[in-house]
C-alpha cells in the first residue's frame, strides 16, 4: 500500500486496555469500583482510538507488530480509514452503553455482575482488535475471541432457554468460522502466500472465477455474525441475553465485526477487482438483497420487540454487504457509512426496548399500548432512533441510505433500488405499530393501571445521547463520511 | 473374534511367506549378516577385550548400553509385579497350625489367638501336604551344588556360554526350588521380599553405576576402559573385568528379580501362602 | 560437561529410578524429591541439547561404552529428537510435580514402586527419542511399555483388563517391530540407523526391505492406536490412575508417532517412503479414517476421560495424516502437533484429574456448577478445549494450521475436510461439557430473588483444588497460549531443520 | 548342524506349540509350554546358538513355567478353549 | 530349486512364520486370558528363532574363541598386531554372534512381558472369578 504509514503501539494499547482492566473488575469489592474501572478502560479506550484519528484523516495509517508468528505472517494491526471509522463507533459506544448497563444491571440487581462486566471487557478488545487488524489471521483470532466472550453475556440467564440460545449461538458463529472462515483462510493463504490486507486484494491473478466464488462466499456465510440468511437464525435466539449486550454487542459489536470482517475480506483480501472481473459482486448483491426482504417481512410478524429488533438488525446488515456490493463509490462509502449510522440508531431502539422493560417488564409490542405517555423520553428517543434505522431525515440514518441509493443509481442496479426503497416502506412499517400503540391510543385502550415512572435515571440518559448523536450525525456526518470517503478512495484509487 | 484371527493369520502369514522366499540362503556365510557387522565383533573381541567368548563381550560392552536396558527390564517387571499384586498385609481369616507331637492340626479364625511359631507349634498352609521330606531333602541336598554352578556360569561366562543373565535365573531358581519344596514363608523370612527388592535395584545399580563412573573419570558411559587406573591393569584388561563387574550386577538383579516375581505370582501378592 | 549431556539426560532418570525403587522399602519420604530432582536434570539437559543444536545447527552423536556407530550404540541428538525431549521430560516432571497428592492418596504403600516406574517409563521415553540404533530402540520400548503396563494396571476396577488387552496388542506391535528390525539386519547385516540409512538406497528394490517397512509401520500403527488397531487405547487410558493418565496419555502416542517419523525420514529415506513406494495416499486415508472414527466416538461418549482418549486417537490421525502427506507443511504440521498435542492432552488430563480429585466421578454429568466453585481450573480447562479446538491463538490453531495447509497444498481436500470436521466434533465435546458446568444446576435467579447480591458468582463457594495441582495445571494452560504464539519461531528454527532438505 | 535332527525338532515344537494352545487344561499348557520352550533350547543348542539355548533352558523352561503354574495355581485350570 | 528343496532348505524360516501365527492366531482369537498369554509367549519366541536362524552360518562354528586353538601364523600382520598373541580369526569360522546377543535380551523382554502379564491375569480373576473373556465381558454387561 502506497499509503504513508506510522509505527506506533497505540492501536496495541486501545486493544489491551480494557483486557488489562479485567483483574481489576475482578477483585473490586464494590459495584462501584468495578463500574468506575470498565469506565476508566472505556474513557481511556476511546481516547486512544481519538488520538489516532489526525493521522488516519490526513491519510496516513497507523502500524504496529505485536508478534510475528509465521515468518510473513503475525498478529499485526493497522489503523485506517475504516478499521478507525468502525472503531470510533464502537469504542465511543462502549461507554454510553457502560452508563446504560449500570442503571439496568442494578435496575434489575441481575447476578454475576462480575462475569458480566469481565466479559463485556473482553467483547470489547475483541472488537477493536477486528477493527484494527492488519491481516487475516489478527482478523480470525479477535472474531473467535469475540465469539466465546459474548457466549457467557448471551447466556447471562443461565436457564434453560440460555442454554438453547446459546448453543444455537455457537452453531452458527463458531460452525461457520471454523468450518467456511478457517478453511477460506487457509486456501487463500496457500494459493496467494499472504494474508495482508491490501487496496485491491491480494487474490487477483492468484485464483480462477470458481475457486474465488467458492472462497468469497465462504467468507460470506462463515462470518456468520453479519448475519445473512441463512445463517442469520441466531440473532434472533441471542436476544435472550440482558439488553445492554443485545444493545451493544447484537447492534453494534458481534453484528458489525461480521459485516467489518465481510467487508474488509472481500476489499483487502479477494479485491474489488476481483469480484467485478467474475461477477461475485452481482451473487453477494442478490444474496444480500433477499436477506434485506425476507428479514424486513419477518420483523413484521414479531411481538416481541426485541426480536423485531433483531429481524431489523438482520436487514439493515445486508444493506452494508449491499452497499459495498454493488462496487460504485457512493454504493461502498454507504455501506461503510451505515455500519455507523445504523449503530447510533439501533442502539438507541435498544436502550428503549431495555428502558421499557426495566421499567414495566413488559417485552411485547402489543403490551405497551399507551406507554408513550408514561415514558416520554424513552419513546421520544425510540421516534428518534426508527426515523434513523427507516433512514428519513433528520437522521443520521438518511446519509448512509442517500448514498446506497445513490450507488444502485450509479451502477444501474434499478432491481437493487427497489429493493432499498421497498424495504424502506417496510422498516416505517414495522416501526409505526410501536407508537401507534404507544402514543395514539386513546385512555381505555392503555394496559396500565398504575402510573409508570420512566426508567432509572443510568438508563434514560444514554438512551438520550444515542438519538441525540443519531439526529446530530445527519447534520454533521463528517467524521465519519470523511473516514468512509477516505477508505473507499484508497480502496478504488490509489 | 475367531474369524478375525485367521483372517489376520492368512494375511499375515501369506505376505511372510512370500517375503520369506527372497531371504539369503540359510547358513550362507555371505549373506549381509555375516559379513557385515559380525565379522569385525568375531575378529576383534581379544584385541578389544579380551573375552574369547563373543556373545558375552558383545552383550556386555559393545552393546552393554541395551545389556543395562534388558536387566532394567527384568527390574521393571519385578516392580510391576509388586505394583500390580502386592496387598497390604493383613491378618489372615483362617490360619492353620500343626501339632507337631500329635499331628493334630489346628484352625484358627479370625478372633483366635495364634500359638507362637515354635518346635511344638507350626503354622502350615491351607492345602498342606504332610509328607515331602524325600522332596525336601532332595532339593536341601541340590541347592547349593545348583548355586554354585550358578556361580560358576556367572564367573566363567568370559569363556563359556553363561553370564550374568543365565548364572541369575540359576541363583533363582534355586530360591524358588527351596520356596516350592518347602513353604513360601520360610523363604520368605529367609530372603524378605525388602531385601530381594533392594538387591534387584542394587544389582541394576551396579550395572549403571560402573557406567557412571567410566562417565565420571571422563570417558563415555559404560567404557570400562575408563577404570584401568583403578583396576591396576591396562585398558583391554580393564575392559574385561569391567565385563565381569556388570555380570555380576546382572545376576545379582535377575536372581533377585526372579525371586521377587515368584513371591508375588504364587501368593497372589499375599507373600503368605503359596505354591 | 556439554559432551555427556545426551547420557545425562537418560542415566541420571535411570539411576534415580533404581534408587527410588530401593528407598520405596527404606524411606518413602526421599522417593518423591529424587524422582523430582532426576526429571528436573532431566528436562534441563534435555533443554541445554536443544539450545545447542539449535545454535549450532549440527546434530550431536553420543558414544556407549566408546565405540563408534555401526559396532555400537549411538545416541544422535538432531533438532527433532532435541525438540521430542524437552517435550517429553517437561511433561513428565510437571504431571509428577502436580499428582504428589493424587499419588499419596492412591497408592500409599506402593508409592517408591510407582515413582520408580513413572521415572523408568520416562526414561524409556527419552531413550528411544534419542537413540540412533534400531534394536536399542526395541529395548527402551518395551521398558517404557512394560513400565506402561503396570502404572496403567492399578487404577479402577477394569484397568487389569484393559491393560492386559493393551498389553497383548502393545506385544504384538513391539514383536512387530522387532521382526522388521531383524529383516532389516537380514538384508543389509546393520542395526545402526544412519547405517542402515547409508546402505538401503542402494536396495530399493529388494522385497525384504519393502517388507521390513511394512512391519515395523504396522508395528508402531499398533503403538499408536490407528484406526483398525485403536481398540486398546480408550480403555486402558480411561481406567487408569489420573497421576498414571496425565503422563502416559500425552506421551505415548506421540512418541510412536515421532518414531514413525524418524524411521520415514531417516531410516528409509523420503525417496523411498514417498516416491518409490508411494505410501502417503493411502496412510492419509487411514488417518481420515482414524480421524473421523475418533471424532465420532468421542461423541458418544457420557465418561468425559473416555471422550478424551478418543479424542487422542484423532489426533493421532492428525499427525499420521499430516505427516504422510509428504509435504514441508504437513510434516511441520504433524510434529508441531506432537508438541502441542502432548501439552493439550496433558492439560486435559491434569484437569480430569482435579475433577477427579474434587469430585470423585468421571461422569459428564457430575461436573454440574463447577464453573463456580472451580473457576481458575475450569478457565485452564477452557483453554485447554479450544486448543483441542483450534481456536487461536492457542497451540492448537497453529498445528492446524500447518496441517490444513499441507493438506491443501497436496491437493488432499478430504483429510482437511476430516481435519475441520473434527475440529467441529471437538467443539460440541467440550461445549456440551462447558455447557454443564455452566448452566447445571439451572438456577433461578432472574431478578436477584435469590441469595446473589451482585457479588461474585450464583452465591457459589469457591472450592478450588490444592495448589499444588492447581498452580502447575494453570502453568501448563499458559503453555498453551505461549506455545501457540511460538509456533511459527518453533517450526522455522527446530522443525524446518528436522526435515530432510529434499521435501518441499 | 544336521538337518534331519533340525527338521524333527522343528516339528515337534509346532507340535508343542499347537497343543499347548489347544489342550483343555491351563496347567498342561503352561506344561507343554515349557516343552515347547525346551525342544527351541534344543534347537538353538544345534544351531550354534549356545548362550541364547543356555538362556532360554534357564529362563523358558525354567522360570517362565514355574510362574505360568504359580500363576494357574493361583486362578484356574478350567479353560473352554 | 525344486519345492523339496526350498522347503527344506529354509524349514527355519517357516517353522518361525507357523510359530508365529500359532501365536498370533492364539492370541487374538482364544477367548482364555492364559491361553493368549501362553500364545503370546510362542509369538514372541518365533521371533526368537527368527534372529537365530539369521546369524546361523554353515560351517562354522559357535562364537567362542578357543584359547591357543591355532598356533601364530604370522600371516596376517595387520591381525598380529591387534591380535594380542592369538591367531588371526577368520569370522567365516565363526556363527554370526551379534543376533545372539539380540535375543538374549528379546527372551528376557519375554519373560518379563509374560510377568506382568500373569500378574494381570491374576488380577483379572480376582475381579471377575474367571479367565474366560466372554464369561467377564457378560459380566460387564450384566452390570
Amino acid at each position: 500500500m502506497t499509503m504513508e504509514t506510522v509505527l506506533s503501539v497505540k492501536p496495541f494499547l486501545a486493544v489491551l486496555v480494557s483486557l488489562v482492566v479485567i483483574p481489576f473488575i475482578v477483585v473490586s469489592r464494590t459495584q462501584n469500583m468495578r463500574e468506575s474501572w470498565t469506565f476508566i478502560a472505556g474513557t481511556i479506550k476511546f481516547l486512544l482510538v481519538l488520538s489516532m484519528l489526525p493521522l488516519v484523516l490526513k491519510g496516513k495509517s497507523v502500524v504496529y507488530t505485536v508478534v510475528q508468528i509465521f515468518p510473513d505472517l503475525g498478529i499485526a494491526f493497522r489503523v485506517d480509514a475504516f478499521g478507525m471509522l468502525f472503531a470510533l463507533v464502537a469504542s465511543s459506544l462502549w461507554i454510553v452503553t457502560s452508563i446504560y448497563s449500570l442503571g439496568y444491571m442494578r435496575g434489575l440487581d441481575e447476578h454475576s455482575q462480575t462475569r458480566y462486566y469481565s466479559f463485556f471487557a473482553v467483547a470489547l478488545s475483541a472488537t477493536i482488535g477486528v477493527a484494527f487488524s492488519a491481516n487475516l489471521l489478527t482478523l480470525y483470532l479477535f472474531y473467535e475471541m469475540l465469539s466465546l466472550a459474548t457466549y457467557p453475556l448471551v447466556t447471562h440467564h443461565q436457564d434453560r432457554s440460555a442454554r438453547t440460545s446459546g448453543r444455537k449461538y455457537l452453531f452458527y458463529i463458531l460452525g461457520g468460522s471454523i468450518g467456511l472462515a478457517l478453511p477460506a483462510m487457509l486456501i487463500t493463504y496457500h494459493f496467494t502466500g499472504t494474508l495482508d490486507f491490501a487496496a485491491h486484494g491480494v487474490m487477483a491473478g492468484h485464483v480462477n472465477s470458481g475457486l474465488a466464488l467458492v472462497l468469497s462466499l465462504m467468507f460470506l456465510f462463515g462470518f456468520a455474525k453479519v448475519g445473512i440468511m441463512p445463517m442469520h437464525s441466531w440473532l434472533p435466539a441471542a436476544m435472550v441475553a440482558p439488553t445492554p449486550v443485545s444493545a451493544l454487542l447484537h447492534a453494534v459489536a458481534v453484528v458489525k465485526v461480521g459485516a467489518f470482517s465481510v467487508v474488509r475480506v472481500f476489499t483487502g483480501i479477494v479485491g474489488v477487482d476481483t469480484l467485478a472481473t467474475f461477477h461475485i459482486n452481482e451473487i453477494i448483491c442478490t444474496i444480500a438483497a433477499i436477506t434485506v426482504v425476507v428479514a424486513s417481512l419477518i420483523a413484521l410478524s414479531q411481538d416481541e420487540l426485541k426480536r423485531r429488533l433483531a429481524f431489523s438488525t438482520i436487514g439493515q446488515l445486508s444493506y452494508i454487504i449491499l452497499g459495498v456490493g454493488l462496487l460504485s463509490a457512493s454504493g461502498m462509502t454507504g455501506g461503510m457509512l451505515h455500519i455507523a449510522m445504523h449503530a447510533f440508531g439501533k442502539i438507541t431502539l435498544f436502550f428503549c426496548a431495555g428502558a421499557i422493560f426495566c421499567a414495566t417488564g413488559i417485552k411485547n409490542i402489543s403490551q405497551m399500548k399507551g406507554i408513550g405517555r408514561q415514558m416520554p423520553i424513552t419513546m421520544t428517543a425510540f421516534l428518534i432512533g426508527s426515523l434513523s434505522v427507516v433512514g428519513l431525515p433528520p437522521c443520521g440514518g438518511f446519509i448512509s441510505k442517500w448514498y446506497l441509493v445513490v450507488g444502485t443509481i450509479e451502477s444501474g442496479q434499478m432491481l437493487l433500488l427497489l429493493v432499498l426503497l421497498g424495504s424502506s416502506f417496510l422498516n416505517a412499517a414495522y416501526f409505526f405499530p410501536v407508537f401507534y400503540n404507544a402514543f395514539f391510543l386513546s385512555e381505555p385502550e392503555m394496559t396500565f393501571e398504575n402510573r409508570v415512572e420512566e426508567a432509572p435515571i443510568w438508563c434514560v440518559v444514554p438512551l438520550t445521547i444515542t438519538a441525540g448523536i443519531s439526529m446530530v450525525l445527519f447534520f454533521y456526518p463528517q467524521p465519519f463520511l470523511n473516514l468512509a470517503k477516505l477508505a473507499v478512495q484508497s480502496i478504488n484509487g490509489g | 473374534m475367531k474369524l478375525i484371527g485367521k483372517l489376520t493369520i492368512f494375511l499375515c502369514g501369506t505376505l511372510l511367506i512370500v517375503f520369506a522366499n527372497k531371504f539369503p540362503d540359510f547358513g550362507d556365510p555371505h549373506s549381509p549378516a555375516a559379513t557385515h557387522l559380525s565379522p569385525y565383533f568375531i575378529e576383534h573381541t581379544m584385541a578389544d577385550t579380551s573375552v574369547p567368548n563373543i556373545v558375552t563381550s558383545v552383550l556386555a560392552d559393545y552393546r552393554g548400553y541395551d545389556t543395562m536396558f534388558e536387566t532394567t527390564v527384568i527390574l521393571a517387571a519385578g516392580l510391576a509385579c509388586f505394583f500390580l499384586l502386592r496387598l497390604p498385609e493383613e491378618e489372615e481369616k483362617e490360619i492353620y497350625f500343626r501339632h507337631v507331637p500329635t499331628g493334630v492340626t489346628i484352625r484358627i479364625e479370625e478372633c483366635g489367638a495364634a500359638p507362637e511359631d515354635s518346635e511344638v507349634f507350626q503354622r502350615i498352609d491351607s492345602q498342606w501336604v504332610p509328607c515331602d521330606i524325600i522332596i525336601r531333602s532332595t532339593s536341601r541336598l541340590l541347592i547349593p551344588f545348583i548355586q554354585i554352578f550358578a556361580l560358576y556360569v556367572v564367573a566363567h561366562g568370559h569363556h563359556s556360554p553363561g553370564g550374568g543373565f543365565q548364572g541369575g535365573v540359576v541363583l533363582g531358581a534355586a530360591v524358588i526350588l527351596f520356596a516350592i519344596s518347602h513353604n513360601l514363608r520360610t523363604t520368605v523370612a529367609k530372603i524378605g521380599e525388602k531385601s530381594a527388592a533392594i538387591m534387584s535395584a542394587a544389582g541394576v545399580f551396579i550395572y549403571a553405576g560402573t557406567g557412571a563412573l567410566c562417565l565420571v573419570l571422563g570417558e563415555s558411559f559404560l567404557n570400562y576402559g575408563a577404570l584401568a587406573p583403578i583396576l591396576g591393569t591396562d585398558r583391554v584388561m580393564a575392559r574385561s573385568h569391567g565385563i565381569l563387574i556388570v555380570e555380576i550386577g546382572v545376576a545379582l538383579a535377575v536372581m533377585s528379580v526372579m525371586i521377587w516375581i515368584y513371591y508375588n505370582l504364587s501368593s497372589a501378592g499375599k507373600q503368605d501362602e503359596g505354591l | 560437561m556439554v559432551n555427556t549431556l545426551p547420557a545425562l539426560v537418560i542415566i541420571v532418570p535411570l539411576l534415580a529410578a533404581l534408587v527410588v525403587a530401593a528407598a520405596g522399602f527404606i524411606n518413602k519420604r526421599a522417593c518423591f524429591p529424587i524422582a523430582v530432582g532426576a526429571l528436573s536434570v532431566s528436562f534441563l539437559g534435555a533443554a541445554a541439547l536443544l539450545v545447542r543444536v539449535v545454535n549450532t545447527g549440527v546434530a550431536i552423536e553420543y558414544r556407549f561404552a566408546g565405540w563408534a556407530a555401526p559396532m555400537g550404540i549411538v545416541y544422535v541428538i538432531d533438532h527433532l529428537s532435541a525438540l521430542v525431549l524437552v517435550v517429553i521430560t517437561a511433561v513428565a516432571l510437571v504431571n509428577l510435580v502436580s499428582s504428589k497428592q493424587t499419588i499419596d492418596r492412591e497408592f500409599k504403600d506402593k508409592e517408591g514402586a510407582f515413582l520408580s516406574l513413572y521415572v523408568l517409563f520416562t526414561a524409556g521415553l527419552i531413550g528411544m527419542t534419542a537413540t540412533g540404533d534400531a534394536f536399542n530402540l526395541y529395548v527402551l520400548l518395551e521398558i517404557a511399555s512394560l513400565s506402561g503396563y503396570a502404572l496403567i494396571g492399578l487404577g479402577k476396577t477394569r484397568a487389569p483388563l484393559a491393560t492386559l488387552n493393551y498389553l497383548f496388542l502393545g506385544t504384538i506391535g513391539a514383536t512387530f517391530y522387532l521382526l522388521g528390525v531383524g529383516y532389516l539386519y537380514i538384508a543389509t547385516g546393520s542395526l545402526n540407523m544412519a547405517d542402515l540409512a547409508a546402505i538401503l538406497p542402494g536396495m530399493q528394490n529388494s522385497g525384504i526391505v519393502l517388507f521390513a517397512f511394512i512391519i515395523m509401520l504396522s508395528g508402531l500403527f499398533v503403538k499408536m492406536a490407528l484406526f483398525p488397531v485403536h481398540g486398546w487405547l480408550p480403555g486402558a487410558y480411561s481406567q487408569s490412575s489420573s497421576a498414571a493418565a496425565g503422563l502416559i496419555a500425552p506421551l505415548t502416542t506421540k512418541v510412536t508417532v515421532y518414531i514413525m517419523v524418524r524411521i520415514c525420514l531417516n531410516l528409509f529415506s523420503v525417496d523411498y517412503t514417498f516416491h518409490h513406494l508411494n505410501a502417503g495416499d493411502i496412510l492419509v486415508w487411514v488417518a481420515i479414517a482414524t480421524i473421523v472414527f475418533g471424532s465420532l466416538s468421542a461423541l458418544a461418549q457420557t465418561d468425559y476421560k473416555k471422550m478424551l482418549t478418543y479424542i487422542i486417537i484423532a489426533e493421532v490421525g492428525y499427525m499420521v495424516g499430516g505427516f504422510f502427506l509428504g509435504n514441508r507443511m504437513g510434516m511441520s504440521g504433524a510434529i508441531l502437533h506432537i508438541v502441542n498435542d502432548a501439552v493439550m492432552t496433558l492439560c486435559l488430563f491434569m484437569a480430569a484429574g482435579i475433577f477427579l480429585w474434587k469430585t470423585g466421578t468421571e461422569e459428564r454429568g457430575d461436573l454440574k456448577g463447577l464453573f463456580g466453585s472451580m473457576p481458575f481450573t475450569m478457565a485452564g480447562f477452557v483453554l485447554a478445549g479450544l486448543s483441542i479446538i483450534g481456536v487461536p491463538p492457542t497451540c492448537g490453531f497453529f498445528s492446524k494450521w500447518y496441517l490444513v495447509s499441507g493438506g491443501i497444498a497436496a491437493g488432499q481436500y478430504a483429510f482437511v475436510a476430516a481435519l475441520i470436521f473434527s475440529s467441529l466434533i471437538n467443539a460440541v465435546l467440550f461445549f456440551r461439557l462447558f455447557e454443564i458446568s455452566y448452566f447445571e444446576p439451572f438456577a433461578d435467579h432472574h431478578h436477584g430473588s435469590d441469595k446473589s447480591a451482585g457479588h461474585g458468582g450464583a452465591g457459589a463457594v469457591i472450592r478450588e483444588a490444592p495448589m499444588a495441582m492447581l498452580v502447575p495445571f494453570l502453568f501448563v494452560s499458559i503453555m498453551l497460549l505461549v506455545l501457540g504464539i511460538y509456533s511459527g519461531r518453533i517450526v522455522t528454527n527446530i522443525i524446518h531443520f528436522a526435515i530432510p532438505a529434499g521435501v518441499i | 548342524m544336521i538337518w534331519q535332527l533340525d527338521l524333527i525338532i522343528l516339528v515337534l515344537v509346532i507340535v508343542c506349540a499347537i497343543a499347548a494352545i489347544n489342550v483343555k487344561d491351563l496347567l498342561s499348557a503352561a506344561i507343554l509350554l515349557g516343552a515347547y520352550s525346551f525342544l527351541l533350547c534344543l534347537l538353538w543348542a544345534i544351531m550354534g546358538a549356545v548362550d541364547v539355548a543356555f538362556t532360554e533352558a534357564t529362563v523358558g523352561a525354567g522360570v517362565s513355567t514355574v510362574f505360568c503354574v504359580a500363576a494357574v495355581f493361583h486362578t484356574t485350570r478350567r479353560t473352554t478353549d | 530349486m525344486d519345492f523339496l528343496t526350498v522347503l527344506i532348505s529354509r524349514a527355519n524360516y517357516w517353522a518361525y512364520i507357523i510359530l508365529m501365527m500359532i501365536g498370533l492366531y492364539a492370541m487374538i482369537a482364544k477367548n482364555n486370558l492364559v491361553k493368549k498369554i501362553v500364545g503370546m509367549s510362542i509369538f514372541q519366541t518365533a521371533v526368537i528363532l527368527f534372529y537365530v536362524s539369521i546369524g546361523a552360518k554353515q560351517g562354522a562354528t559357535i562364537p567362542i574363541l578357543l584359547h591357543g586353538h591355532a598356533p601364530e601364523t604370522g600371516g596376517n600382520l595387520a591381525h598380529a598386531a591387534t591380535g594380542h598373541g592369538t591367531a588371526a580369526v577368520q569370522a567365516v569360522n565363526y556363527i554370526n554372534p551379534l543376533p545372539h546377543v539380540l535375543m538374549l535380551t528379546a527372551i528376557v523382554v519375554g519373560v518379563a512381558t509374560l510377568g506382568v502379564a500373569l500378574a494381570l491375569a491374576i488380577k483379572v480373576y480376582k475381579e471377575y472369578g474367571t479367565l474366560e473373556e466372554n464369561e467377564i465381558n457378560q459380566r460387564l454387561r450384566r452390570g
